[in-house]
């Protein structure tokens, strides 16, 4: 579905992806590890168009997609839940959410589980009804992942690029986003996870990378990660 | 001041703040929205201005010069934006110097173009008198421009505050990169709304054309009120460029009628005093 | 002694309750921990705390005297210091310039303007001493913008740390980083000489746990339980109101 | 890694050479270019110290402000209103242009500061206007839109009425500018400028650090303005003349464009920026009729190719590889700024 | 700056020099005085054209200067004109701010010049303003605002008079001219408004001046300011109460048209009218039109007059413009019968002496309006 073959990009400061490779499958959840500064974030923003990259080939179901503007890769299905979750301060929490909503042109309803309405994201997150009229950023922090990853959604998305969707939630709502991934995953939703917190990871992914300095240096299945300790001390710096 | 001589004052100082409107509409879509600041709106202004009269010279047709004012200056701002502009987003000050730059080379153009003299537009004919309202002799073009005022405004709101486009300007404003990768074209956003700016401040030169003529210079003083209406207002407001010029057209009349000698600092008398009580303008959006 | 009392705090912003009458008393040297469900009004009372918010009632005491209506500098003058749960380091300037901008708050008078920053030799030696320690002397010159953002967190910290803080408030240190950087953090943190008084908001368990000595539990804006961290686990209605089934697995 | 030697400062054999240059062509201009020549460079040094001191604003504490003009004004008029009215024509006239300039933005702060961004900007400009149109209508005293012409240069003390000299007078204020621009670049070296860039940055946070920022702000606002009164004062001394378009906002838009043009943040850029404007507006206009469009076109251009000012220009070609530093250092030219203090250029 | 000359060629003050004689032209070309320097320019050039741009043998360049109507532009244009160009002389001059900036230059540095425009009374009337370098062509503000004074209470009849003018200097002495000629011959100023130049909506104002008695008002406005005066006093219902009278410039043939028929009846004083039917006049119009395409207006005329001026100096100089002392003598001197009647200096003053023309607008067979001349008073010098 969609593959990074040998990408090298970067900004002005030199290059922080040196020959990334990897590929997500259809309805796959994928996890991106690896230690802060590995590039996971690089690379997330390389697949949305937001960043040129310099040699190799991004490819969506074959197509490369590397040259199109980010409007344009959004419009084929791949949606991203940024980092620090960059919500519009300047919009409520509803017109954050009104802002992305699309039709999508296929009606391939089925493969997502049905349309992302507003009233269906009000289901999962309550509390972005209960607080649709005030500005975006006066959320919480927890607030504003919801929103973000809510946002995300209303583009319809085949696939979502998650930047580190349980940064500074609470526990409980870790397991509710970790949940609310689950419940993606189920719908027929691909996901590139990229995470910090290795439980959370290896609970929802089918599949892991680990990167360091622009690079996979690991690969394999969750099962596997968990049990091999040095690994995860070798390239996380810590084990779960 | 009895109540017989504060209406018709009143009277002359909404159509006033109508005439403030039209000549800010552009800015406060173009500078209010997307938080760019064309210092190049008042040459819009005088552009719209000179196109519609030569229009009307040539085919006598006051609505004619209208469409046309406003068109020519839309294309303008879409190449000015497409070419120069889309590049600055976020960069006050190259935007103060490329556009504070085109309009100088637009005042030598038009210079060369129209000549120096003053020029004026006729209003349309049936608009060409005038009326009395409420013991107010004013010209009938006024209560036109009420009209025109009253209808750009209604537009401007609906089309900004109550379509998805002013959530798109504002949300690019906040974080470009984000809306994009939300599927939006940010660029083609930003282009429409500036050609939009555009368009109107054309349109705002068109209808202001017959109060105000036209001659090198009038750029920058129409710059000047624009700026003022447009922050009195609050930047993103369309509402409150509205309700900025209306403030702004009563008090500054007010004060002339009643102590004429202050009336060169009235303007900024009124806007210094408003802008120290409320420093983010009457319905500036503080981040909500 | 008492640090840091709360009396009665509250904040409504256009009508909606974020906090209602919190009250909670911080003894000299404490490590309190403040935990509570995202939204609960825990960035907020530090807000209040720190000066940046009026609270709407209610009085806040700094070593027995009171300084509800004190203007935030001079809260931080007092030692009053916190970090940002958003990194809010100087993006434009480079790290070396961030930490100088602490070192020198108030060593020169006239508002430093009788001197040149680079004739300061004793700030300087220090502020490279503080880059050594901290791990960020070789961006010294970067700009903070072009930092990864593990760097960023990191001298978020700095910049407290070194400001001499009597009580530190910090929001939510660990978060976004990864555990190799988490673990040195926490180390960090356990490193903060005892005269400081810490309180720190944070949803990573492991480190309430273990850091804190007091935790004290927020919730919708208003204080749902205070006490040790055994009593916070043992809690039937925090572990429904927050911890979830986590507490389980990191205790 | 930061080593020992950064903290010495050093500067390349080029900068010393151009700035020895620069400074043997300036004390040895009136022998060198002509009458003319010399009053256009007396009056791009005033300037110069008028555009640095708005840099002082826009480029370092982050306030844009389009008022600067009131206090370029306020120095003149004192000067001119104490010959006038007090027949005051001593060097005192020049310390009470600083003043004027000093006090009057030790009035107007408290209430621009209310502000910020664009509030700001519109805020200097209501003020500047006000200021302005108070002078327009106060006829009696300040001679209104004629201004106070026949303004007399003021007596130094021990060499008299020497000043009258135009070779003299370029001395004098060469001196002053020297003066202004030297402590300038100090104060933006100090550990006070590096606070100004802190609170152009961010400055919530610099208050949760202790620092009372309404306090530097103020502090830059007003000496930004003694400097512009020096400005004005040394200009209307140079022009005899004193006209209320001398604080109206097309003046502040101008020294605007200087420091932009220049090259926001770098001090000497913005004086390089001035020294242009007047080059285009004196030199170019007697040459084409067209000269109005040029300098526009010179806007535009510099937008597009020398995106930092004439500044981020000079340092591109001096570091043709390295990447143009957004906002490089102060006077890193000529100044003695050490060079852990500038960004890596590497 | 004593340097000759440059081109000069050789010989010292005896002989006679030659090369062509430098005339700095000070005018503004951009900004709202623009149409005002052009309209100067295009006068002058028309009458140096007339004598193949040569007087006395020499030929006569013309260095034009943008100074922007700004007086902190128009001194270090002086200054560049002079002490880079080496001009002989200075002529034009919109604006009386940038004549005052110069006043104490061109005065030191010897330099004469001839006003082309610029009316701020003081530079020739007042003793200490006025230097013996500056001579004036065109008028001093209050010289035909004066004869209107008498002439609207003796001929017009008009007992009570509002006052309305921008608040500035010109506006102001305008105004008091008026205002003192008028009083004096036995009238009574009811009401005076000063709105600020550039004045977009006069409404305010003219809503004061229906609260009034007056019989008349008398008006003073250029430019924009005076279209849309015009325009907004017919529209407000005053005229056809109160007749509008007052200073030339508000019904200038520049823009006589784009006001329209607003300005039809308003009765003004002004130095020149295109309509004067002297032999003199009509040549120049004729001559005008044939280049410009355009009728000429006031300062149109004062251009071809300062350049005639100029022109009859240095004949009398035998085009010795080097010798200063003599060729002030012979422009004090000059003296012929221009499109606008007779021309003379007063040799106190040195400001011109002319002929007040009464003009009405009235449209034209032609259908075109024009300021038609129903009195005039000859030998009008500003004697106050
Ligand atoms: N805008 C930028 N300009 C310059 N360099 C950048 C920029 N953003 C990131 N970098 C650099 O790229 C490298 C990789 O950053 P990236 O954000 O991709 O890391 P990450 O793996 O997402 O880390 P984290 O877990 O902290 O989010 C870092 O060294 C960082 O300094
Ligand atoms: N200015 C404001 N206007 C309206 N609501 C606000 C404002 N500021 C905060 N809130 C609301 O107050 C609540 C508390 O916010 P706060 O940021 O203090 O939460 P928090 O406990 O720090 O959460 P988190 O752990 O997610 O950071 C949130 O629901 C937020 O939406
Ligand atoms: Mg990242
Ligand atoms: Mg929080």
């Amino acid at each position: 579905m969609l593959r990074l073959v040998d990408v090298y990009a970067g900004y002005s400061e030199g290059l922080v992806l040196k020959g990334l490779s990897l590929e997500v499958r259809e309805r796959q959840v994928v996890a991106l590890l690896g230690r802060n500064g590995a590039g996971k974030t690089t690379a997330l923003r390389a697949i949305m168009g937001l960043l040129p990259i310099q040699r190799g080939e991004i490819t969506w179901r074959g197509e490369p997609i590397h040259r199109l503007q980010p409007h344009q890769i959004s419009r084929r299905g791949i949606a991203l839940v940024p980092q620090g979750r960059r919500i519009f301060p300047s919009l409520t929490v509803r017109e954050n959410l009104l802002i992305a909503a699309r039709q999508r042109q296929t009606g391939e309803e089925g493969a997502t589980g049905g349309g992302w309405t507003l009233k269906r994201i009000y289901e999962i997150f309550p509390v972005l009804r209960q607080r649709d009229r005030i500005g975006g950023t006066r959320l919480s922090g927890g607030e504003q992942q919801m929103l973000a990853i809510a946002r995300a959604l209303m583009t319809q998305p085949e696939l979502l690029l998650c930047d580190e969707p349980s940064e500074g939630l609470a526990p409980i709502m870790v397991e509710r986003v970790a949940g609310v991934l689950t419940t993606l995953k189920k719908s027929g939703l691909a996901i590139l996870l990229v995470e910090q917190n290795l439980e959370v990871a290896l609970s929802v992914a089918d599949y892991v990378y680990i990167i360091d300095d622009g690079r996979v240096v690991y690969q394999g299945l969750p099962g596997e990660l968990a049990r091999d300790q040095a690994t995860q001390v070798r390239f996380l710096g810590a084990s779960a | 001041m009895g109540l017989s001589e504060l209406v018709p004052s009143l009277v002359i100082g909404i159509s006033y703040g109508c005439l403030l409107f039209l000549v800010a509409v552009g800015l406060s879509v173009i500078f209010g929205m997307m938080r760019l600041v064309n210092l190049a709106t008042g040459s819009f202004y005088m552009l719209g201005a000179y196109v519609g009269i030569s229009i009307s010279r040539a085919t006598g047709n006051f609505w004619l010069a209208l469409l046309g004012g406003g068109l020519v200056v839309a294309v303008l701002g879409t190449v000015m934006e497409r070419g120069l502009l889309r590049h600055l987003h976020g960069r006050l000050l190259e935007q103060v110097l490329l556009t504070l730059g085109l309009a100088y080379l637009f005042q030598d153009v038009a210079r060369w173009i129209w000549g120096a003299e003053p020029q004026a537009l006729p209003p349309p004919p049936m608009l060409a008198g005038s009326v009395t309202v409420a013991g107010a002799t004013i010209p009938a073009y006024r209560l036109g421009l009420l009209a025109a005022g009253a209808v750009l405004a209604a537009i401007v709101w609906v089309l900004l505050e109550r379509t998805r486009v002013g959530a798109y300007v504002r949300a690019g404003v906040d974080d470009l990169e984000t809306l994009a990768s939300l599927g939006i074209n940010t660029s083609r956003v930003f282009a429409v709304v500036f050609a939009l700016g555009a368009f109107l401040s054309g349109l705002g030169g068109v209808l202001g054309a017959p109060v105000t003529g036209v001659a090198p210079g009038t750029d920058f003083e129409m710059l000047i009120l624009a700026l003022v209406v447009v922050v009195l207002g609050g930047l993103g407001s369309v509402s409150g460029a509205i309700l900025g010029s209306l403030v702004l057209g009563v008090l500054d009349s007010l004060v002339r009628q009643l102590w004429p000698e202050a009336s060169l600092i009235v303007l900024y008398a009124i806007m210094a005093g408003i802008l120290i009580v409320r420093p983010e303008g009457l319905l500036g959006r503080a981040a909500r | 002694m008492e640090a840091l009392r709360v009396e009665g705090v509250s904040k409504a912003v256009a009508g909606v309750r974020i906090l209602e009458n919190v009250s909670l008393t911080v003894r000299q040297g404490e490590r309190r921990a403040i935990i509570g469900p995202n939204g609960a009004g825990k960035t907020t009372l530090f807000r209040i705390v720190a000066g940046e918010l009026a609270p709407t009632a209610g009085r806040i005491f700094f070593f027995g005297e009171e300084m509800t209506r004190l203007p935030a500098y001079r809260r931080a003058r007092r030692g009053l210091i916190r970090t940002f749960q958003q990194t809010s380091a100087f993006f434009e300037l480079t790290v070396l310039e961030n930490v100088l901008l602490v070192l020198l708050q108030g060593r020169h008078r006239l508002l430093g303007m009788g001197t040149l920053v680079h004739r300061d030799r004793a700030t300087l030696e220090r502020a490279l001493a503080v880059l050594q320690e901290w791990g960020l002397a070789d961006c010294a010159r970067q700009q903070v913008r072009h930092l990864p953002y593990g760097l960023q967190r990191r001298l978020e910290l700095a910049l407290a740390f070194v400001a001499r803080p009597r009580v530190l408030l910090m929001d939510e240190p660990t978060a976004g980083l990864a555990a190799s950087d988490l673990e040195e953090i926490a180390e960090r943190l356990g490193r903060i000489p005892r005269d400081v008084t810490v309180v720190f908001i944070d949803h990573n368990m492991k480190a309430v746990f273990s850091v804190a000595d007091r935790i004290t539990v927020l919730h919708h804006g208003q204080l749902l339980a205070e006490g040790t961290p055994e009593e916070i686990r043992d809690n039937p209605a925090i572990q429904a109101a927050y911890l979830g089934s986590v507490t389980t697995s990191h205790a | 890694m930061i080593l020992k030697e950064d903290l010495t400062a050093k500067r390349s054999r080029v900068q010393l050479g151009v700035l020895a240059a620069l400074a043997a062509f300036l004390l040895l201009a009136p022998a060198i270019i002509g009458e003319y020549g010399l009053g256009l460079l007396t009056e791009m040094l005033v300037f110069g110290v008028f555009a640095m001191s708005l840099d002082l604003l826009i480029g370092h504490a982050g306030l844009v402000s389009l008022g600067h003009a009131a206090f370029f004004g306020a120095g003149g008029y004192a000067a001119g209103l104490l010959a006038r009215h007090l027949g005051l024509t001593s060097w005192p006239g020049l310390v009470a242009g600083i003043l004027a300039g000093v006090l009057l933005a030790a009035l107007f702060a408290p209430v621009v500061l209310r502000a910020s961004g664009a509030y700001f900007l519109m805020l200097t400009l209501a003020l500047g206007q006000l200021l302005y149109g108070m002078v327009w209508l106060w006829r009696p005293v300040t001679g209104g839109d004629d201004g106070l012409p026949g303004l007399p240069r003021p007596e130094l003390p021990l060499l008299g009425g020497i000043l009258w000299d135009n070779v003299a007078f370029y001395y004098f204020t060469l001196v002053c500018t020297g003066v202004a621009a030297l402590s300038m670049a100090w104060l933006v070296t100090s550990p006070f400028g590096l606070t100004l860039r802190g609170i152009r940055d961010n400055e919530l946070r610099l208050e949760s650090l202790g620092y009372h920022t309404w306090l530097y702000k103020y502090a830059i606002y007003v000496i930004a303005a003694g400097y512009a009164g020096l400005a004005g004062t040394l200009y209307a001394y140079y022009a005899g003349y004193v006209s209320p378009h001398n604080l109206s906002w097309a003046l502040s838009g101008e020294a605007m464009v200087m420091v932009i043009l220049g090259g926001a943040g770098t001090l000497w850029g913005p004086a390089l920026g001035a020294a242009l404007v007047l080059v285009l507006k004196y030199v170019v206009s007697s040459f084409t009729d067209r000269w109005l469009a040029i300098l526009g076109l010179t806007f535009v251009l510099t937008v597009l190719f020398a995106p930092h000012g004439l500044a981020g220009l000079v340092r591109k070609l001096r570091w043709p590889a390295g990447r143009a530093a957004s906002l490089d250092r102060v006077w890193a030219g000529s100044q003695a700024v050490p060079a852990f203090l500038r960004r890596r250029s590497d | 700056g004593g340097q000759a000359p440059a081109g000069t060629a050789g010989g010292g003050g005896g002989g006679q020099p030659s090369g062509p004689i430098r005339i700095g032209v000070l005018l503004p070309y951009s900004g709202v005085y623009t149409s005002l320097g052009e309209n100067i320019t295009r006068g002058m050039e028309l009458y140096f054209e007339e004598i193949g741009y040569e007087v006395a043998g020499r030929k006569v360049e013309l260095k034009k200067e943008d100074d922007q109507g700004n007086p902190q532009q128009g001194l270090p244009k002086a200054r560049q004109l002079v002490e880079r160009d080496k001009v002989h002389l200075l002529a034009g001059i919109v604006h009386s701010g940038v004549a005052d900036a110069i006043r104490d230059y061109v005065h030191n540095q010897r330099i004469p010049l001839v006003i082309a425009n610029a009316g701020a009374a003081s530079l020739t009337r007042d003793p200490n303003r006025r230097s013996p370098f500056i001579f004036r062509t065109s008028f001093a503000n209050g010289q035909y605002e004066s004869v209107m004074g008498t002439y609207a209470y003796e001929k017009l009849g008009y007992r009570k008079v509002a006052v309305i003018a921008p608040d500035y200097s010109a506006g102001h002495e305008k105004a008091e001219a008026f205002k003192q000629y008028f009083t004096k011959a036995g009238g009574q100023v009811v009401n005076e408004v000063y709105p600020p130049l550039g004045t977009n909506d006069f409404a305010p104002y003219l809503q004061r001046l229906q609260q009034t008695s007056a019989d008349a008002v008398w008006a003073f406005f250029a430019g924009t300011d005076a279209i849309r005066f015009v325009q907004q006093y017919a529209l407000s219902g005053l005229k056809e109460k109160v007749p509008l009278i007052g200073a030339g410039d508000m019904v200038d043939e520049a823009y006589l048209e784009e006001i329209g028929d607003a300005a039809l009846g308003v009765v003004t004083s002004l130095h020149y009218s295109p309509l004067i039917e002297t032999q003199e006049n009509e040549a120049f119009v004729k001559a005008y039109r044939e280049k410009y395409d355009t009728v000429p207006n006031q300062f149109a005329y004062q251009g071809y007059l300062t350049a005639r001026v100029i022109a009859e100096a240095i004949k009398a100089v035998n085009g010795n413009v080097e010798d200063t002392d003599a060729f002030l003598a012979a422009l004090k001197k000059v003296e012929f019968v221009g499109p606008a009647g007779p021309f003379r200096f007063d040799p106190e003053s040195q400001n011109v002496v002319f002929t007040v023309y009464i003009r009405r607008v009235e449209k034209l067979p032609d259908g075109t309006l024009g300021n038609v001349v129903i009195d005039q008073f000859p030998d009008v010098s500003d004697d106050f």
